[in-house]
């Protein structure tokens, strides 16, 4: 299965109007084991994202997740904006020929988050949600209840990347931000396909 | 919350204005980022390595404030808590690269870590050499080679001390990145809150403590430190910070260098105070301090609290230290 | 109260011995006494009138901070918030006479007044000339021949900068007490807060405000304001304090100088976006500033807050303020 | 009447125990409507005298109020120390050649805190106590009651000099400290001498 560019426009369009919405639940979740701006700093990508959409309305696959990217990398900051922005790059790197079965399109996005932040599965990051789903999109079994396992199963990790590793065992316990906010990727990404 | 601010959004282009409307002598601002760059005239003729450090916003004065003659050449400023982005950094390092190169410090978080290598992707795309180096002299954190490693916090204000007064006497790229990797082997810190940091758009403080407790260990961004006491008397503070520190310097003989940083809420009074038992304990281990300083210098936001820095240090290091420089807060 | 201290009667002892340990190479102490005096090389050989100021402790970096190569030539300092005794001023005085005179910087409280006056009379006695300038740059409160005046806050430090520059340049006493007394009369100061000090050995803050008031009017030892209201934007703040303020200033052509001045627990943040909103207004009234600063100069504990301070200045103000001095904390 | 040596010495070891005991009460009238130090200012005081009796038992009146003197000068500080000082360094020279009338000798101490204090009565300060006490001492009618309504006097009083005077009518409703500490030496002397 493909997504093509009106359904992968209006992906990107959920997914930014839930990170605005949802702006002091990620910050929240990033006060209790992180720095407390992970809402506010997805919530600047998301304007930027908007903003450079009503500028210019990308014409093709690779220059939506493109502009898509380069909104994240200039003007998130932190550690969320080089990892979106490394993972949309890259997706909109792949793209550019012929477009991706959607499996291998978050894989590629995932790996592009695993390159830039030296990590991988298993360190209570964003990485905890990308990978599932990418898995269960290459199974056929991409659904709400994936997402929520994925999120849910950062809560019992000790994180070893992000600022969350300062706490070491302390941080048991509590959702990680970037997980929660690449669950609204998918979350988005669901209602779009379909669940 | 109570803060004199305008927007949530706009604090960190206001300050910058405000910083380099009060200090157009010393430094401008980039056009179109956060970043400020030197702007005295010794500069403009100058021939060195570009030193070019940022993060997060709320450390006031690092970075900007050492920005000038004998410091950093130029500062890149996120938003509160949070990296600036690659762009910006490449604004700041196309500004001061004179064809010597560009030195990167960059304190030991994902954020600043990512951003400030897609920067030296791009300036490298352009020719300019670049070297990074990664202050990681928080010592409350464990150290492993899977994990994020240790904090960068107060001690990177040493680090731009030592490396700036070398770059402007003429080092080289290489011998730059060498000399601040062997200061930041050096340098341990560990801090203590008294009250924790309110980030603006929070809106209430990042984590709460009794009236009676302060916390160990804790970083420069409200991260969560290893212990939860009841408050000592300073000498006792003092005591139980130097313990820790000394344990990772197995020779104490030679020259060390302390700094002793107020978090941003915390009176210069109280820092004298610790500052005063810090160097009287010291003493009685005959520990040979050539170098000290007290005050706000890398702070996080109204956080009180405080951290001690000790670097053990050599005659190189000490010197540069000591060297007058003209910057805004050094 | 959460403090790191040690005894609450050890504080400024304490406070002092760290200060002069951690700067030798600019201050000593005198012995038996909490006043520091200039302790540099230049400082032994040097002839000029000599400066002197003091007051109550809780204001660092004010005056120590300040004791150096082109401002103040000793400072005594006093417990928290009370004025030093004469036998300690007298001390001072006597260190730094060098037969030019001493020129005694007072703030005008009744005790730092009575202090100082009985410390002149005990130097005068040894034929030791001495003249008095007392600041009073707080406008919030009203003057009239019956009462106390107006007190000395944050415009002392600029007062401390002018006079100690002329006084290295060789002025006389009593050139030195006029142009400090014309110094004074065009300086003008408000101070809001957002949460009040904490005496050490008082051990709650002086008052309490709701958490979204703040107090327009407060002095440096929580004195009362003159209003209670909610908090605004940085801009109406600043604005405010400007209104004021310009009422004062009759003529408004020529150059001004300003300084906003951190109460001690306010982040420089904050500090840099009132800057940046004073500046914007004053440009938009077309008032011509020659001279800024920003900072925690005249502090009042861990008091959430700041003032502003302009001043009506000319070139040779403007001469005195920019000039280079090697001081802890200008 | 006057007060000799003994007594005189029993009336300031008196005052010197109050202000000790009182220090809380002091410090807390100073933070209503100054800066919350007169306790601590009066208690460093105090302790100050009674090392100076220890060291040296005081010879003579003379020797007696000028150590007082000595000590609230060096160790007191802020407004109340040269108050103090100036008022018990007077009553010292004026008592050298001959003991004087007790209301004389308050009276000779209330001018010496004018003087140095460049105030008068009606300014909401400890001169608000010393007055009257003198004029009762003039007329005999000194008394606990006389020592309490000076003292409540300064409660309805706008304070013109000190620190309570930046409050302006705000001012009004509390005692003034050195009032308060006033009453304490006059209630120590009213014990010495019997009321
Ligand atoms: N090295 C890393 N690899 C993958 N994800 C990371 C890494 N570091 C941080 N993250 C993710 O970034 C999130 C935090 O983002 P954010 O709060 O915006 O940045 P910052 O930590 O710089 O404040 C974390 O919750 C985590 O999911
Ligand atoms: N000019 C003055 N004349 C007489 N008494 C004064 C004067 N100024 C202050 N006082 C007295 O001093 C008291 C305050 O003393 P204290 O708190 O120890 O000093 P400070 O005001 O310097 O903190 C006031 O309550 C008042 O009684
Ligand atoms: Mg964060
Ligand atoms: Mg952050
Ligand atoms: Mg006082
Ligand atoms: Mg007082």
């Amino acid at each position: 299965m493909k997504i093509e560019l009106a359904d992968a426009k209006k992906w990107i369009e959920s997914f930014v109007k839930k990170l605005e919405d949802e702006k002091s639940t990620l910050n929240e979740l990033d006060t209790a084991i992180g720095d407390g701006d992970h809402g506010t700093n997805m919530d600047r990508g998301a304007k930027a994202v908007t903003d450079s959409f009503d500028k210019k309305e990308p014409g093709n696959l690779a220059d939506l997740y493109k502009a898509t990217a380069f909104a994240m990398i200039q003007k998130v900051g932190g550690a969320s904006g080089p990892l979106y922005g490394t993972a949309f790059l890259d997706m909109s790197k792949a793209v550019k020929e012929d477009n991706l079965e959607l499996a291998d399109l978050i894989q590629t996005g995932t790996d592009g988050i695993k390159r830039r932040g030296e990590s991988d599965t298993g360190m209570k990051t964003m990485i905890d949600v990308w990978q599932p789903i990418s898995e269960a999109l290459k199974n056929d079994k991409f659904n709400q209840q994936v997402i929520d396992d994925a999120l849910n199963s950062t809560k019992d990790m000790v994180a070893t990347k992000g600022r969350a590793s300062y706490l070491e065992e302390k941080s048991k316990g509590h959702l990680d931000p970037g997980a929660q906010s690449s669950a609204y990727l998918f979350e988005s990404l669901l209602e779009v396909i379909g669940g | 919350m109570k803060k004199i601010i305008n927007n949530v959004e706009d604090i960190v282009p206001e300050m910058i204005s405000g910083l380099v409307k009060t200090n157009s002598d010393l430094v401008r601002q980039i056009e179109g980022t956060t970043a400020v760059v030197r702007n005295d005239e010794k500069f403009k003729n100058n021939q060195q390595v570009g030193v070019v450090s940022g993060g997060g916003s709320g450390h006031e004065p690092l970075h900007a404030g050492y920005v000038g003659d004998g410091m950093l050449s130029a500062a890149v400023a996120g938003e509160v808590f949070t990296s600036p982005t690659p762009d910006q950094i490449y604004e700041a390092i196309k500004a001061v690269d004179q064809g010597q190169g560009v030195l990167l410090i960059v304190k030991n978080y994902s954020g600043d870590v990512m951003n400030f290598d897609m920067a030296k992707e791009m300036a490298e795309a352009d020719d300019i050499k670049i070297k990074t180096i990664v202050v990681d002299d928080d010592i409350s954190v464990k150290n492993s080679e899977f994990t994020q490693g240790k904090r960068g916090v107060a001690g990177t204000a040493l680090v731009e001390k030592i490396v700036g007064g070398a770059a402007r006497s003429g080092m080289s790229l290489d011998d730059l990145a060498k000399l601040g990797q062997s200061v930041i082997d050096n340098t341990k810190t560990i801090g203590i809150a008294l009250h924790a940091a309110t980030v603006p758009a929070v809106g209430h403080p990042g984590f709460e403590l009794e009236k009676d407790q302060i916390e160990y260990g804790i970083g420069i961004h409200n991260e969560r430190g290893y212990a939860v006491e009841k408050i000592q008397p300073s000498k006792k503070l003092a005591h139980e910070l130097i313990e820790k520190i000394l344990e990772e310097f197995k020779d104490q003989t030679g020259q060390f260098a302390i700094l002793v940083n107020g978090m941003g809420g915390t009176p210069l009074m109280e820092q004298y105070i610790f500052a005063n038992d810090v160097l009287k304990e010291l003493d009685d281990k005959k520990i040979d301090v050539e170098f000290s300083k007290v005050g706000n210098l890398v702070t996080s936001l109204d956080m009180q609290g405080l951290s001690l820095t000790i670097m053990k240090a050599n005659d190189e290091f000490i010197k540069y230290l000591k060297e007058p420089v003209t910057t805004i807060a050094w």
